[in-house]
């Protein structure tokens, strides 16, 4: 009998500790979509009653761990953890994009310090605290990066560009190791 | 000579290096020049031109003549200051642009040639005979030019770039700076103060001067302690800030291991810093200028400044019999400071008659000039010009000053200019130059300690208030507050050569000569004598040379013109600026779900819009590709093959007006299109050139999947993106890029339905789904979509699953696929394939293509507007002249054919003006037993069945061909619906 | 005077007090026959070229700065006839053969190097572009080889073989192609103009330009008003403006390109070399620099002056390329303002003014044009009929979509050429 | 340079796309003449001062936007979401 085997995007590259930082992969469940045809607010109060999560305003993230909604971009949401409620359709496009994204953490003194190799917005706390959210690019990659507590960040890029995430997050933290 | 309890070196830290392979003794906080000079060594580089014996003139980054080479192997790096890189136990370091050796260097003979040799001369000559210029006299000049030499391999080291953000960039760390950042800093605001020097205080630490209660190094010190110990402040030593740029970015270099011997693993080198900063101070300080007069380039002849930073920073004496030589009051405090510190000073020389000079034991010549030095690899006297005639001083050291230039290099990097200030005979910056920035201190032409701590204070404030952020009090300690008094005296008359740009070799003479050729423009005249042109970017010596200019042209300084500088500061190595792209790590790399697979396969990958394919599989006993591809296409066509497809653009499109966005930049019509079914579309550029092309899928009445060849795929999705935005925002519709999503593969060939019934929890019957269907499917418990498209011309199907089964689905229809006679094929099988049906690619749509030449005007839907078509329709988009896309085959079935070469008429030349067309694409075509190829012939359409020729002068080719029909095989396409 | 080694010697030989000026600083006369507005490389081609070959001394060119101070002393000295249209084909080669010839017509060194031209590809595909490119340099009667990969490793055994994001396939070398002394190209049309008897007028810029019913009758310049029969423009980076005066709009937007160039180091670079992936292209001076530069910056700009993305882009395309140039550093930075059009290729055409011309749109390609394109428009400005190497630089060509010559096929985007 | 984003703030110049003069936000009708398109695809102002431009934030939310920029000093004096300036032109027209 054959079977489809789930590979993770990471996979064989993770984790990695250099220093006082450690780089894993993050298996965060769904990931969806969202993107109201018109106006956002029937989707809101759709999503807010399906997942209690309301629609983030830019560069913010609501809910929590197992329901999180993160902006996206323009128009667009990403639903973090359930499957989505169908009833999410009749508002706007949802769609699926469990497996188009490689979802890693960064986590450990320093790790700001890492992302500042690579990332040209100022994660520092007094700028990006937890929850904000931020689509920019980390090195040649379009990024979407989240903060989830000091020093602890959920970073995600395409799936396809996994190794090149790693080897440029491996570099960073080695340069920041080495400075000690 | 290393005087006993002076300076700021670490005596408990001894230090080991070598110059020119003698080993030195220095101490931790030593420069190479530092340390030099402590074990008496004054000769340390050779000019650019006349290879002249030069030593240390100054005691930083702005150093025109202590360049060194530093470091062996791939780590070897040319053109090092010496007055800039710190000595660590083990550094190599060796002098350049002298052979065989810096004591004796054959090339000093261009020193004899001098009268031949003076500005511009090469335009004017090597002209005769002609082709000597590349046979001979390049060469011969390129050999001789250059300083130190790269080592030729690549580099080993590691570098970093990074960002920084902050409130407020403070740029230098002397009083002023240091001063800038603490009112700052206690104020709350986030502060970034970088200095290029390893100690921060600036001039303090050069000079004997109190501030407050204590040495002026040590007040430097207590602030940097302040300042380090504040979580608002980040301190940055060994930075250089070397541009300014728009919106408050500033670039900066900082040499995180240049001073250790740390190299290799993570430990960069060096970090290019991109800091961003709401508002920033320039506490850049000032540099000081040399003064011109015959030979004053010989070794042991310096700034005044330097020899006072080498005494009070470092314990050396750069001579034991010194003079000193100025136009201004500061020369006099390095007379002082000799003096106090036991060095025989001989004489102190001002050229101004009337002026006060402190008291020492030496002789003093007021209303003097130095106007000769002797001593060719080491300053034995100097000549004194006074009212009643010349005498000789035998010193071996000749401290110069010539005045203090503020440093304005950033405020010129965003093409400001500085203002001359008549009092101070150097130019300032202009105010606004760099917006957000506050000049403060010296490099705003403040030059006593006190006025510049003031200024800090003042200048941090305006940084305060611009960024809406309250005072906090900060004392200011008292310091010195001499007024700086000053005569100009640029040069001093007399034959011989008096050189200005020391590096470059230009002399008065050559100024002067410039303006007699008319070369009486600034920018002429430093781009005929090259002055400036140095890697100290004239730093030293471009006032002077202006003043020079406006001697010559009978102008004044301002009128004459004025200096700027270009980013950088001082030089930056590539290296650090391009830190990370080295290998792989210049664009990302994309990879399939099936990657692993094929590279275990043996396929060589290649590259495709960021992604990596793989070319073909060979197998054991193919010695070739062609036997590969060859075997591959046959799978298609006679059995089954796989092919990931996954790289191709997917764009989920979906709301109630995406039927309409798709009629908009298709030419052809979707919302006819019926849900379940595939349609291929052409999109138009609105210049009404071909964009791209692909299928469409409608999976719901609102809902379409677009694919789109896979190096356009960033392209469509912003053009979907302009379309919504900025000319339909009204539009109901939302898309998103699926591409990464779902793992594609196509399955082709007659045997590719058996194959999919396998896997499918509810199999393929009869015409359920018939050619261009679509749907979703299950694929062994997963849900999944299928396509009844063909790329092949062969009955043909892509699969799609969500990427995480792409390599567990890629593995089992390999498996299926070779157990049916079929398998893998790649990239080189699918161009064959699709060459035989006349399928076009980016080498046909290649951007100069338009529908008409592609043989698909009516593709332009007339009972819509779309992306294009209005300009499509320009007379020469549809000229019928125009080369349009023909099949060729070689008359000779075992002939060539090659892309890329040109059409011609059978009895034709050859030349341009004859060439009617190209062949854009070529293959083997294993059923036909002959190369086939798509190319573009001028009313080509027309001519099918004519003979025509085909030649590549690149590849010696030469190639009878017939034009026929672009399908080759199967031409009523009974195959895709079978 | 004749510049020659002889001359040099004797001159130093007594004390270099022999030497003259290398053109006259005339006053402007109230009218010529003629009148160049820009005094840049093409101006000053332009005026030589209708000197020598039409006969009209009775000219002057207006530079509103000094001579050769736009892009033709600001440019990385690239001189190359590698395209790959009908058009640009044909006068490229034209021009390079005025090159080659420059320095005996001139009597000037401008230091012509043909030390080859190397552009480098990463792809079947690539390889096939730049076939269809050679042939058309060869069908055109220049020169072209196409090299595999081992032929690019003899000549630039220093490039990242084994370790790079976009492997070498090969490369198509343009032996005629090379290097020249900017300035001096610049200064050798200009003592070349003078001594024809062309007056040229420096800190003189062109406020106006004087039209009666559809002729061109002068301009007002800030020293005053000159009459003449014919006008030409050729201001680079200034077109717009210039046009402007004469009621024109032109299709061109303009851009800022940076160039680069490193301390001085002993020569490790022989030829000029390419690099379509990243946008990057490098030779080393006589003098010992690395000349480098890559891509515009990509947003309209008149600043000469370019930021740090594009800057980091160009060293990162260099690090990938060949890493031994990695400890090289940088001295010097610039920026030139780019007239780019919607096809990337130039502008040499009659205007709608009786007598008033035009030469623009040289995107970045400008250095290589000079004497070709002051030879064109001079025969142009003098006959009245277009030179044939450049009689399809018309500018009709966007709105009748007729002989376009879309080098990078990118399409009518400004900035994408 | 940096470009303040209405949605994601200021950001550095190297996430931006740039494409042009604003003057593409105006598409001419299909049948308004050679001249209007030829106007519309290649002719430019091209001032040497304040301008209106279209950039994309590629590398960050994806919105097309009208920057208002000198191209002399690069100053930006300000920066709207195309699709608002879009919707305005279709109200004041």
């Amino acid at each position: 009998m054959v079977e489809l085997i789930q590979i993770s995007p990471c996979a064989g590259l993770l984790p990695i500790t250099l220093g006082s930082v450690t780089l894993d992969e993050q298996d965060v469940g769904r990931l969806t979509s969202l993107s109201p045809f018109g106006d956002a607010s029937d989707l809101s109060a759709a999503l807010e009653k399906a997942h209690g999560c309301t629609w983030p305003k830019p560069n913010r993230s609501t809910g929590k761990d197992g329901g999180r909604c993160i902006w996206f971009g323009r128009d667009e949401a990403l639903l973090i953890g359930p499957a989505p409620d169908m009833g999410l359709a009749k508002h706007g496009a949802v769609v699926d994009q469990s497996d188009a994204w490689a979802v890693v953490s960064l986590a450990g003194p320093g790790a700001v310090d890492v992302l500042a190799r690579l990332v040209p917005v100022d994660l520092r706390d007094a700028a990006f605290k937890r929850g904000h959210t931020v689509r920019t690019q980390v090195m040649h990659m379009n990024a979407s990066i989240t903060k989830l507590g000091t020093d602890h960040l959920m970073i995600m890029v395409f799936r396809s560009m996994a190794g090149t995430l790693v080897y440029d997050l491996k570099g960073a933290m080695a340069a920041v190791a080495s400075r000690g | 000579m290393r005087l006993a309890g002076k300076g700021l070196v670490d005596r408990s830290t001894p230090v080991q290096f070598s110059f020119d392979g003698t080993t030195y003794k220095g101490f931790a906080g030593d420069t190479v020049a530092s340390a030099l000079l402590a074990n008496g060594v004054k000769l340390m580089g050779r000019s650019f031109k006349y290879h002249r014996p030069r030593g240390v003139l100054s005691a930083g980054s702005e150093e025109p003549n202590a360049l060194i080479t530093t470091g062996k192997g791939a780590g070897q790096e040319p053109n090092v200051r010496a007055t800039v890189q710190e000595v660590y136990d083990g550094l190599v370091t060796r002098s350049q642009n002298a052979w065989p050796s810096l004591d004796f260097d054959v090339m000093a003979v261009n020193d004899l040639g001098a009268p031949f040799l003076g500005a511009g001369f090469y335009y004017k000559t090597f002209m005769w005979p002609k082709r000597f210029w590349e046979a001979v006299y390049e060469p011969v000049i390129r050999k001789a030019a250059g300083l130190g030499a790269l080592s030729g391999k690549s580099n080993e080291d590691t570098y970093e770039r990074a960002y920084a953000f902050c409130d407020l960039l403070v740029i230098g760390a002397g009083p002023t700076g240091l001063m800038a950042a603490l009112t700052a800093a206690r104020a709350g605001a986030d502060v970034i103060i970088a200095d290029e020097d390893s100690l921060l205080g600036g001039r303090l630490n050069a000079e004997t001067g109190a501030v407050g209660h204590q040495s002026g190094a040590a007040w430097a010190a207590a602030v940097v302690a302040e300042l380090s110990s504040m979580e608002n402040v980040r301190l940055m030593s060994r930075t250089t800030v070397t541009g300014a740029y728009d919106g408050g970015m500033y670039g900066a270099l900082e040499r995180v291991n240049q001073h250790t011997s740390h190299r290799g693993g993570g430990a960069p080198l060096e970090c290019f810093w991109r800091i961003s900063a709401k508002h920033a101070v320039l506490a850049a300080g000032a540099l000081e200028r040399p003064i011109a007069f015959q030979n004053n380039d010989r070794p042991g002849v310096m700034t005044a400044g330097a020899v006072r930073a080498y005494l009070n920073r470092w314990g050396v004496t750069p001579g034991k019999r010194v003079a000193v030589f100025g136009n201004n009051d500061d020369a006099h405090r390095t007379a002082r400071d000799l003096a106090a510190a036991g060095v025989h000073v001989v004489a102190l020389i001002d050229s101004r008659n009337d002026v006060a000079v402190p008291d020492f034991d030496g002789r003093v010549f007021k209303g003097a000039q130095v106007c000769n030095a002797a001593g060719r690899k080491e300053l034995e006297s100097i000549t004194i010009r006074t009212a009643t005639g010349e005498e000789a001083l035998q010193v071996d050291c000749l401290a110069v000053s010539g005045g203090w230039n503020p440093t304005v290099h950033l405020t010129c990097h965003m093409g400001g200019r500085p203002t001359w200030r008549e009092d101070i005979q150097a130019f300032v910056p202009t105010d606004g130059s760099i917006p957000n920035m506050t000049v403060a201190g010296a490099c705003n032409g403040v030059f006593s300690t006190q006025q510049c701590l003031n200024d800090g204070v003042e200048a941090a404030k305006a940084a305060l208030k611009a960024l809406g952020k309250k005072n906090a009090d900060v004392e200011v300690p008292k310091a010195e507050d001499a007024p700086y008094q000053m005569s100009p005296l640029w040069a001093v008359a007399g034959k011989g050569r008096a050189w200005l740009d020391f590096q470059n070799d230009v002399s008065v003479k050559d100024i002067k000569q410039a303006a007699v050729e008319n070369f009486r423009s600034v920018e002429h005249m430093k781009r005929y004598t090259t002055q400036g042109m140095a890697t100290d970017q004239g730093k030293n010596s471009n006032v002077a040379a202006l003043a020079m200019l406006a001697d010559a042209t009978g102008r004044g300084i301002p009128e004459t013109g004025t200096t700027t500088f270009r980013p950088p500061y001082s030089p930056v190595s590539i290296a650090a600026m391009g830190a990370g792209a080295q290998g792989h790590g210049f664009a990302p790399e994309r990879w399939t779900t099936s990657h692993k697979r094929s590279v275990e396969m043996g396929a060589p990958m290649i590259e495709a819009g960021l992604w990596y394919r793989p070319s073909y599989f060979p197998k054991p006993g193919e010695s070739t590709w062609r036997q590969s591809c060859d075997r591959e296409v046959g799978y298609v066509r006679n059995a089954v093959g796989v092919c990931d497809v996954s790289t191709l653009g997917k764009i989920d499109i979906q709301g109630p007006d995406a039927a309409k966005l798709l009629d908009f930049v298709y030419t052809n019509m979707f919302s006819s299109l019926k849900v379940g079914r595939v349609r291929y579309g052409l999109m138009l550029r609105e210049d009404g050139f071909v964009m791209d092309d692909g299928t469409t899928a409608r999976l719901g009445e609102q809902h379409f999947v677009m694919t789109t060849t896979t190096a356009a795929a960033g392209n469509v999705m912003r053009h979907l993106e302009f379309v919504t935005q900025a000319l339909h925002p009204e539009w109901e519709v939302s898309f998103a890029s699926v591409t990464e999503q779902w793992a594609q593969f196509a399955v082709a060939g007659p045997k590719s339905r058996e194959l999919l019934n396998g896997l499918l929890d509810e199999p393929i019957k009869g015409e359920s789904w018939p050619f261009m269907a679509c749907g979703p499917v299950s694929v062994v418990g997963v849900e999944g979509r299928l396509f009844r498209i063909s790329f092949s011309g062969e009955h043909a199907y892509e699969i799609a699953v969500p990427s995480r089964y792409g390599a567990s689905l890629f593995d089992i229809l390999l498996k299926r696929a070779e157990e049916m006679g079929g398998g893998a094929y790649g990239m080189e099988a699918l161009n064959v394939l699709r060459i035989e049906k006349g399928f076009i690619t980016h080498a046909e749509i290649e951007g100069r293509a338009t529908a008409f030449d592609i043989g698909a005007a009516k593709m332009i839907s007339a009972k819509k507007d779309c992306v294009g078509k209005t300009m499509a329709a320009r007379p020469g988009l549809v000229d019928e002249d125009r080369p349009q896309l023909v099949g060729l085959k070689p008359v000779d079935a075992a002939k060539q054919l090659t892309a890329g070469a040109h059409l011609f008429e059978r009895d034709a030349e050859a030349v341009r003006i004859n060439s009617k067309g190209h062949v854009s694409s070529v293959g083997f075509s294993p059923d036909l037993g002959t190369m086939i190829g798509l190319g573009f012939f001028a009313r080509g359409p027309e001519r099918h069945g004519e003979v025509i020729r085909m030649v590549d002068h690149l590849r010696g080719v030469e190639t009878e061909v017939e034009i026929c029909h672009p399908v080759f095989l199967d031409p009523e396409g009974e195959r895709v619906r079978g | 005077m004749r510049f020659s080694g002889w001359r040099v010697l004797r001159e130093g030989l007594t004390g270099n007090k022999g030497w003259a000026p290398h053109w006259r600083d005339p006053e402007p006369k109230a009218e010529y026959d003629a009148v160049i507005i820009g005094g840049g490389g093409h101006g000053l081609s332009t005026a030589y070229y209708l000197a020598k070959n039409h006969g009209m001394t009775n000219i002057a060119v207006l530079e509103k700065g000094y001579l050769g101070g736009g892009n033709v002393g600001r440019n990385t000295t690239i001189v190359r006839a590698n395209y790959g249209q009908q058009g640009n084909s044909e006068f490229y080669s034209h021009s390079l053969k005025l090159w080659e010839n420059l320095e005996e017509d001139l009597n000037y060194n401008a230091m012509m190097s043909q030390r080859g031209i190397i552009n480098l590809f990463h792809s079947d595909g690539q390889r096939d572009a730049f076939a269809r490119r050679g042939n058309m340099m060869i069908n055109q009667g220049d020169d072209a080889e196409l090299l595999d990969r081992e032929g690019v490793r003899r000549l630039l055994p220093y490039l990242d073989f084994d370790n790079v994001r976009f492997p070498i396939y090969g490369g198509l070398l343009h032996r005629r192609g090379g290097t020249a002394r900017h300035d001096a190209v610049a200064w050798g049309f200009a003592r070349g103009a003078d001594q024809r008897g062309v007056d040229l007028i420096q800190q003189c810029e062109v406020t106006g330009i004087d039209i009666e019913n559809g002729k061109v009758r002068g301009v007002q310049t800030t020293r005053g008003a000159i009459r003449a029969k014919k006008v030409g423009i050729v201001v680079a980076g200034r077109s717009g403006q210039v046009a402007a005066m004469a009621g024109m709009r032109l299709p061109i937007e303009s851009h800022v390109l940076q160039a680069f160039v490193t301390e001085g180091i002993k020569p490790v670079i022989d030829h000029v070399v390419s690099f379509g992936m990243g946008h990057f292209y490098i030779s080393q001076s006589n003098k010992g620099g690395l000349v480098f530069g890559g891509d515009l910056d990509f947003y309209a700009s008149y600043a000469q002056r370019g930021n740090m993305p594009m800057m980091e882009h160009v060293m990162e395309a260099g690090m990938t390329l060949m890493p031994m140039i990695g400890k090289a550093k940088v001295l010097r930075s610039w920026g030139g303002i780019m007239d780019m059009t919607p096809d990337g290729s130039p502008i040499i055409d009659k205007t709608d003014t009786e007598g008033l011309f035009i030469d623009c749109g040289w995107c970045y390609g400008g250095f290589k044009a000079v004497p070709g394109s002051g030879f064109s428009f001079a025969h142009l400005m003098a006959t009245g009929e277009h030179h044939e190497p450049a009689a399809k630089y018309r500018l009709d060509r966007f709105r009748k979509g007729r002989g376009l010559m879309d080098e990078e096929a990118t399409g009518s985007q400004h900035n994408l050429h | 340079m940096r470009i303040d984003c209405p949605m994601c703030g200021s950001r550095d110049r190297r996430e931006y796309y740039y494409q042009g003069g604003a003057v593409m936000l105006a598409r001419p009708a299909p049948d308004a003449g050679e001249a209007a398109w030829d106007d519309y695809l290649h002719l430019r102002e091209n001032p040497a001062g304040e301008t209106e431009e279209l950039w994309q934030h590629d590398g960050g939310c994806g919105a097309w936007l009208v920057v208002t920029r000198d191209t002399v000093s690069h100053e930006i004096s300000n920066v709207a979401l195309a699709e608002d300036v879009k919707r305005a032109m279709r109200k004041a027209s």
